[in-house]
């Protein structure tokens, strides 16, 4: 243990969120560039986590291992496994352009005192959320773990809370009770997640009498560490929840749509893309690696809620009248597939939502960035008051059409080589459930198209005729987000190499192979060897 | 003496504990029920006696005596002192204010008392040793020897207890003046600038027929000033209001003149 | 007669002075029935000290007592000092812990 | 010489990045920069081409492994292409066609201000459908599939400011999208039978599993081929994908990308021809359709929409031809060519007539236009020629070809589909007749256009008629060119193979019994519209021609069915998102907040009420500890 690399990777955006809210009132700008630069440090420290990541070495790298509270066996344990990389490299990724995309979110308003200090606020949490996500993805202790999967909510809520949705229908009162009901709502959903979560790390305790979850997971491959039969399932479900919630799976999803509805855009990227991504992360790393039998016995039921998931999110994406809702539910949707890869206990499944996680973040990032400057210029998130803005800004449509694509997964964007993992991995174990959840992607056309259709075409409104086209700041925030999910829709392997040998773990974990071809086929030609 | 070491007591004992018991049991249901704090007081202090009584009886005769001297004699005293500061004479309303608090504090009382009645008749307390033998070197060096060994840690910090409880009793009674007192000449100005009372008090009894101190002083429309009541009065509820009897007064003053004028006019 | 029977009655004036505390709102009232039941219980520590032919319980009635003489200075001090600022003793009339 | 290959696709790629990228300052040269790129990619497929005739044939099937595109453990798809006679018909056709149309848009699309906006979607449209015949495995296939799927979206919403444009780009894609599923479910199905997707090993593995999974992957295939090709029953997006500008209708709804569907089944040919079951349908399909095409396109008064019934029709018989087997593959994709030149060049002479009528559709309000564009006239004649089958022109043998083949099938099917190919070529000959009649012939029936102006119909400038002219010496030629001496038959052969099945009839008998069905459907039409003026507004028309105008209600069925239906479960599942499953946890919620309300009212702040708690909670626990001991 040389340099503690995923320490000071986790600890670069937590000293750049307190000295962010250190700045003082008058020097805003200055807080804004701090927050991006620490948000870029971070960045350059998640890929040198990629460089020095082995992809054919150990399982966990870069561990770091130190006593913390020794009483309880908890130890201040981290390491990354191949899909650990991955989601730090996402969240590094997408924090600059969730700061650069809500620059002006959080001006005062004029109106407002002198010495009040949103902006300062707004990016010291959003740093501090950042530092949180990366040290949940980190922590190979579940109480460490755990610690950073709860205190997470609390910035969060402050974000959603604090920080509105500047266009909204009706009042300002109105507006702010909304937005406080919406902040409530994710609390208490994910504190509910949270301590049935607690119950379950303190049984597991009991049972396995440490924290650590490579231990506890070798204990349990060698089978040292016995757990009765329903100790295990009740244990898995405890966590299960509360990554559940946090996914989110139907039916625990109706706190996404009112979070990411009235909060900003880049919030909202912030929630579902980033925030969300420590419930399914979590389900691959703690629900498969700690419980795999249970997870096995429940996989029956979650196949199921995650298809009404797809199917469901994307119906109800269809009927909504207000654009970040109904990415909202889009997302839903998508959780559904992730939800579904994970447990369709395949390698393509798995590897394929790993690469979901990723990709939806992109995608989804694009997709509600796009559309929040969209409304930041009409100040109204109903989809009705929109029309023919592709006439008038081209490039917002353009960009806002691509964000559409990825999100209904069109081939040669990132989404679909995921997307396409995923069914392909469930269809070869459960063929049925591979071919309902197919039926998303068609749902995924409908919704998008529609959206782009109703805001986008048409004749031009009158509201929407003096709108701008986007500007330098929103160009380079989007630009570089197609291009990345253009440049992994055609060449995903630089993830796949990475994500591969710990999805291989994952399903040793579980004690899992891949249902084999019903016909084996000679390896065509010379092109095998990868 | 013998009596007490036996498993019954002697007949004497018994017709004194059901006759005085009786009586004590009375004088505390008295305590709860009396309207009046002094009744309540006075209640109280009868059945402290008769446990004083009881306690000769057992053969506590310290306790018997420091229960008469300290308790019947100094807090009882002190109760019926705070009782007048108070106001002697406000009747404690016994109307209950709070829904249902009678009938549960009732039940309560009425599960508790039969859960220990349960408990000691449980227990099987059949066998008394008596205090024979123990009193027989002296009661008195007994407890002493008690007190100044085995428990004399306690017995010290229970007068630092003492010590601090009147301490405490001072501090929170006292008030001290943290302020200059005002002048005549500021209290004066302070009377000019709020405009409320620009003269001063008028003096007890003044338009009066009664120069007593309950007595409230008249302004000069003939209504009673309470403010020239003393306080306690005051909220005692005890000033007694003559502004009636004073305003005859003054109508038959001014009859009394007009008539001496008139005639005096007549005589003109 | 059995010497039990001055716990028996211990115990009934124990449960007079609870249900007093209880029903009355009178401060003063209120502290009396506190003494009702420090004096019951001192009446069964004296019957203890009988049964067991010893004088601990004595012991332990004594200093019941200098504690319920402290107590009551402190409380009446109380009573008063409320009953300066608030003009009253009632104990419904305190009644701030409401929300 | 395989490295060439990925610069077929590169290069209109490329055009696409830099056109759709590079902002206004390409807007004077991008139409050209397109042009270019598109030509680039005809020429190095002529290259190929010229190589691969140079080598025998069993020798020309070149393949090009660029990278594996997605590794994941037991799962690999690689980008890797393969340029075989079949894959290297389709770029000509595609980089050909293409190329004429790119030319031809210059002048069409002259006064769009967006016009470089949409060389790029053109760029990227073949650039995607070289990828679609160039694949050497499914998902790249479906790579390039959904990639013309979105350049056709793109280009039919092109003119997004009509609502009808936007909705019937959504349509098409949406549509497409249900037929994607199946050709996705195949894929999975492949993957899970066979361990690999790429065609080769799947064709040489074919024999090793059931005749069930062929004939379920079939079907898949079979759904995604009615998705792309407008086959019955997803052909309802065709007809309103007219709404695009007419290059797009010519190169993507005529000649290139609705036959990708046709493409597809002859690509699979090896499973088709192991799953008899799926064949049939497929031949049922394409037979249903040919005449749902055909008998739409007869009572169609939009010129474009006619057509695309007639396109409709026309993918049927490939698809038919398609259904049948050895016996038909060839003839389905030389129809497929040879509908390319004619078909593409019967919509750039719509297209031609449509630019010199102030972008009149209506065939009701043309008519005696022979004389004021010749050259579209000539073109379009030849056209129609080529499409009736008019002896020695290219449509002709194709059709005849697929005629005799439908009758070869033998049994009972042969004769049911040789009846509906014979009477489909009767009504293309009416419908296609009427076309020609309503647009060059009778007198004049012009109106003025919703602004008032006079039509003056005049003849297109050169850049438009240039390719039509190349087109219609296509539709000439084409057929005859391929027939003699069986070159294309011989071509094709090694990838497609070929049986010759077992006519009943002899190949003179049926020649003859389509220049019957030929001529009584061009009489009809002579009868209906040559002889007599034909009225501006379309008359009431029989209980069948007013349900050929509604599409056979098939639309409306959709509309009734899927969209008001959709509609409803949407709106009633926002519903029960909104109260139910949040009604229950604010339930909850308020429930619990009740419960709190009621259980604060014993917090009354009354120390007495607590002191009743308190010796209520202490006599309770004294009285447990007594029972405790009790037990």
């Amino acid at each position: 243990m040389d340099f503690p690399l995923l320490t000071v990777t986790a600890a670069v955006p937590a000293v750049g969120a307190i000295l962010t809210a250190a700045v003082p009132a008058a020097r805003r700008t200055a807080a804004k560039w701090l927050a991006l630069l620490f948000s870029l440090a971070t960045l350059a420290l998640a890929v040198l986590i990629a460089v020095r990541f082995e992809p054919g070495g150990d399982r966990y790298q870069l561990t770091e291992s130190r006593s913390w509270i020794a009483d309880f066996g908890v130890r201040y344990e981290l390491g990354v496994d191949g899909i650990g990389v991955v989601l730090i490299g996402l969240t590094a990724l997408l924090i600059p352009f969730v700061i650069a995309a809500g620059w002006h979110d959080a001006d005062p308003l004029e109106t407002s005192s002198k010495r009040w200090r949103p902006t300062q606020g707004f990016f010291a949490l959003i740093l501090m959320v950042e530092a949180m996500v990366i040290i949940s993805f980190e922590a190979t202790d579940v109480f460490l773990f755990y610690i950073f999967f709860e205190a997470m909510l609390i910035p969060m809520y402050f974000l959603i809370g604090g920080f509105g949705d500047r266009a909204h229908a009706g009042s300002d009162e109105n507006a702010a009770a909304q937005r406080s009901y919406a902040a409530v709502k994710f609390l208490l959903y994910n504190l509910v997640g949270g301590l049935i979560m607690l119950a379950a790390v303190i049984g597991l305790y009991v049972v396995a009498g440490n924290f650590s979850l490579q231990e506890i997971t070798a204990a349990r491959a060698a089978g040292t560490l016995d757990m009765a039969t329903n100790t295990e399932r009740l244990l898995f479900l405890g966590f299960f929840f509360a990554f559940a919630v946090k996914a989110p799976l139907w039916p625990l999803h109706t706190w996404l749509p009112n979070a990411m509805g009235e909060s900003t855009a880049p919030v909202a990227v912030l929630i579902t893309a980033v925030v969300d991504k420590v419930g399914t992360f979590a389900m691959l790393r703690f629900c498969l690696g700690l419980f795999p039998d249970a997870s096995k016995w429940a996989t029956p039921v979650i196949l199921v809620l995650a298809l009404i998931s797809i199917v469901y999110g994307a119906l109800v994406a269809v009927g909504q009248r207000d654009i970040k809702r109904l990415v909202a539910y889009a997302s839903i949707s998508h959780f559904g597939f992730i939800i579904l890869g994970i447990f369709a206990m395949t390698s393509q499944g798995q590897s394929g939502a790993t690469l979901y996680m990723v990709n939806h973040g992109l995608s989804t990032a694009a997709l509600m960035l796009v559309a929040g400057f969209l409304i930041s210029r009409r100040g109204s998130r109903l989809i009705a008051d929109y029309g023919g803005v592709q006439k008038v800004a081209p490039v917002l449509a353009g960009t806002f059409l691509i964000g559409g694509l990825a999100t209904l997964s069109l081939p040669g964007l990132a989404p679909f080589v995921s997307e396409f993992l995923v069914l392909v991995g469930t269809f070869a174990r459960y063929p049925v459930v591979g071919i309902i959840a197919t039926i998303g992607i068609v749902l995924a056309a409908l919704y998008t198209l529609v959206l782009y259709q109703r805001t986008m075409t048409g004749p031009v409104k009158e509201e929407v005729r003096t709108m701008p086209d986007l500007r330098l700041r929103e160009v380079l925030v989007v630009a570089p987000l197609i291009a990345l999910l253009i440049g992994l829709g055609v060449y995903p392997k630089v993830l796949t190499d990475i994500v591969n040998p710990a999805v291989e773990h994952t399903m040793s974990d579980v004690k899992q192979t891949d249902p084999k071809p019903e016909v084996a086929v000679e390896a065509k030609n010379g092109e095998e060897a990868k | 003496m013998s009596a007490i070491a036996a498993t019954a007591t002697s007949s004497g004992e018994a017709v004194q504990f059901w006759i005085l018991g009786t009586v004590a049991v009375i004088g505390a249901l008295a305590t709860i029920l009396m309207k009046k704090a002094v009744h309540s007081a006075l209640s109280l202090a009868g059945t402290m006696i008769i446990l004083a009584v009881f306690y000769l009886a057992n053969g506590a005769y310290f306790l018997g005596v420091v229960q008469v001297i300290v308790y019947t004699g100094a807090i009882m005293m002190l109760f019926l002192f705070v009782v007048m500061l108070v106001g002697v004479t406000a009747a404690d309303s016994l109307k209950e204010t709070i829904k249902g608090q009678r009938w549960l504090a009732l039940l309560c009382g009425l599960g508790f008392g039969i859960l220990l009645f349960a408990g000691i008749g449980h227990a099987g307390l059949g066998h008394f040793n008596g205090l024979g033998r123990i009193n027989s070197a002296g009661h008195v060096e007994g407890l002493a020897q008690l007190i100044f060994t085995k428990y004399v840690f306690a017995f010290e910090i229970t007068g630092a207890l003492l010590i601090t409880a009147a301490v405490g009793a001072m501090v929170l009674t006292h008030r001290e003046r943290t302020e200059r007192a005002a002048t005549q000449r500021e209290l004066a100005e302070r009377r000019v600038r709020e405009g409320v009372q620009l003269p001063p008090l008028p003096a007890p009894g003044v338009y009066a027929r009664h120069n007593a101190v309950d007595v409230p002083g008249l302004l000069p429309d003939g209504t009673p000033s309470e403010l020239t009541v003393s306080g306690t009065l005051r909220s005692r509820g005890q000033i007694r209001d003559v502004s009636g009897e004073a305003l005859d007064d003054l109508k038959a003053l001014e009859q009394r003149s007009a008539e001496r004028l008139g005639r005096e006019e007549a005589s003109k | 007669m059995n010497p039990v029977n001055y716990l028996y009655l211990a115990a009934l004036l124990f449960t007079i002075g609870a249900t007093g505390v209880l029903i009355r709102k009178n401060a003063i009232v209120l502290f009396m029935c506190v003494e009702l039941m420090l004096n019951a219980c001192n009446l069964a520590f004296v019957a203890f000290s009988r049964m067991h032919g010893n004088l601990d319980g004595q012991i332990i009635a004594f200093f019941t007592m200098v504690v319920a003489a402290a107590e009551v200075v402190v409380g009446l001090a109380i009573i008063v000092s409320l009953f300066r600022t608030r003009h009253s003793a009632s104990v419904d009339d305190a009644s701030l812990m409401k929300l | 010489m395989e490295n060439l290959i990925a610069l077929l696709i590169a290069a209109p790629l490329f055009g696409a990045v830099v056109l759709l990228c590079g902002g206004r300052r390409l807007d004077k040269t991008g139409h050209w920069i397109g042009t270019l790129l598109a030509a680039v990619s005809f020429g190095i497929g002529v290259v190929l081409f010229a190589d691969m005739l140079g080598r025998s044939a069993d020798e020309r099937t070149l393949t090009q492994n660029l990278y594996t595109w997605i590794p994941v453990e037991g799962f690999q798809a690689d980008m890797a292409f393969q340029l075989d006679q079949l894959s290297m018909t389709f770029v000509l056709l595609i980089s050909g066609v293409g190329t004429l149309i790119h030319v031809y848009s210059i002048g069409y699309m002259e006064h769009d201000e967006r016009r470089r906006r949409f060389f790029g979607y053109l760029n990227l449209f073949v650039a995607a459908m070289l990828l679609l015949v160039l694949a050497d495995n499914y998902l790249l296939l479906y790579f390039g599939w959904e990639g013309v799927g979105l350049a056709s979206y793109l280009l039919i919403g092109f003119w997004q400011h009509k609502p009808s444009a936007a909705t019937a780009a959504k349509k098409a894609f949406l549509v497409n999208r249900v037929g994607d599923m199946g050709l996705s479910i195949a894929i999975m199905l492949m993957f899970t039978t066979f361990g690999t997707f790429a065609f080769t090993p799947v064709f040489g593995a074919v024999g090793e599993t059931s005749e069930g999974m062929l004939t379920a992957i079939g079907l898949m295939l079979l759904l995604a081929a009615c998705g792309k090709s407008a086959q019955v029953p997803l052909q309802s997006w065709l007809g309103d994908a007219m709404e695009g500008p007419t290059p797009v209708s010519a190169l993507i709804h005529a000649a290139t990308m609705v036959t990708a569907g046709v493409y597809l089944i002859v690509r699979s040919a090896a499973v088709f021809n192991a799953a008899p079951d799926a064949q049939l349908v497929v031949t049922v399909v394409g037979a249903v359709t040919l005449l749902f095409g055909a008998i739409v396109g007869c009572a169609k008064d939009d010129i474009k929409k006619a057509l695309a019934g007639s396109t409709m029709s026309q993918i049927g018989y490939m698809i038919l031809a398609a259904g049948l087997g050895p016996i038909g593959y060839v003839f389905a994709i030389m129809h497929l060519v040879t509908h390319g030149f004619f078909k593409a060049g019967l919509f750039l002479g719509a297209g031609s007539v449509m630019h010199g009528m102030n972008d009149e559709v209506d065939m009701r309000k043309y008519g005696a236009l022979r004389t004021y564009m010749p050259v579209t006239f000539v073109t379009f004649g030849l056209g129609y020629l080529a499409i009736i089958g008019f002896p020695g022109l290219s449509g002709f043998f194709s059709k005849d070809m697929i005629i005799e083949a439908a009758f070869a099938k033998g049994g009972t099917e042969g004769w049911i589909l040789g009846g509906v190919t014979l009477l489909g070529a009767g009504i293309t000959a009416f419908y296609m007749t009427r076309v020609m009649l309503l647009t060059f012939f009778g007198e004049k029936r012009w109106q003025p256009d919703a602004d008032g102006h006079e039509p003056h119909p005049h003849e297109s400038p050169k850049s438009m008629t240039i390719p039509m002219v190349i087109l219609a010496f296509g539709s000439v030629f084409a057929g005859a060119f391929f027939e003699i001496g069986e070159r294309f038959l011989k071509w094709l052969e090694p990838v497609t193979g070929y049986s010759h099945g077992n006519p009943p009839v002899s190949a003179m008998t049926v020649t003859a019994a389509t220049m019957v069905m030929l001529l009584v459907g061009v009489g009809i039409a002579w009868a209906m519209y040559g002889r007599r003026p034909v009225p501006v507004v379309a008359p009431r028309g029989s209980l069948l021609t007013r349900a050929a105008r509604r599409d056979l209600y098939q639309d409306d069925f959709n509309h009734v069915v899927l969209v008001r239906g959709g509609e409803h479960l949407t709106r009633s599942l926002v519903y029960v998102d909104h109260s139910l499953v949040d009604g229950v946890v604010n339930g909850t919620a308020a429930s619990v907040g009740g419960l709190s309300g009621r259980l604060r009212k014993l917090q009354n702040g009354y120390a007495r009420s607590y002191a009743v708690s308190m010796f209520g909670g202490t006599a309770i626990l004294i009285a447990a500890t007594l029972l405790m001991r009790a037990v």
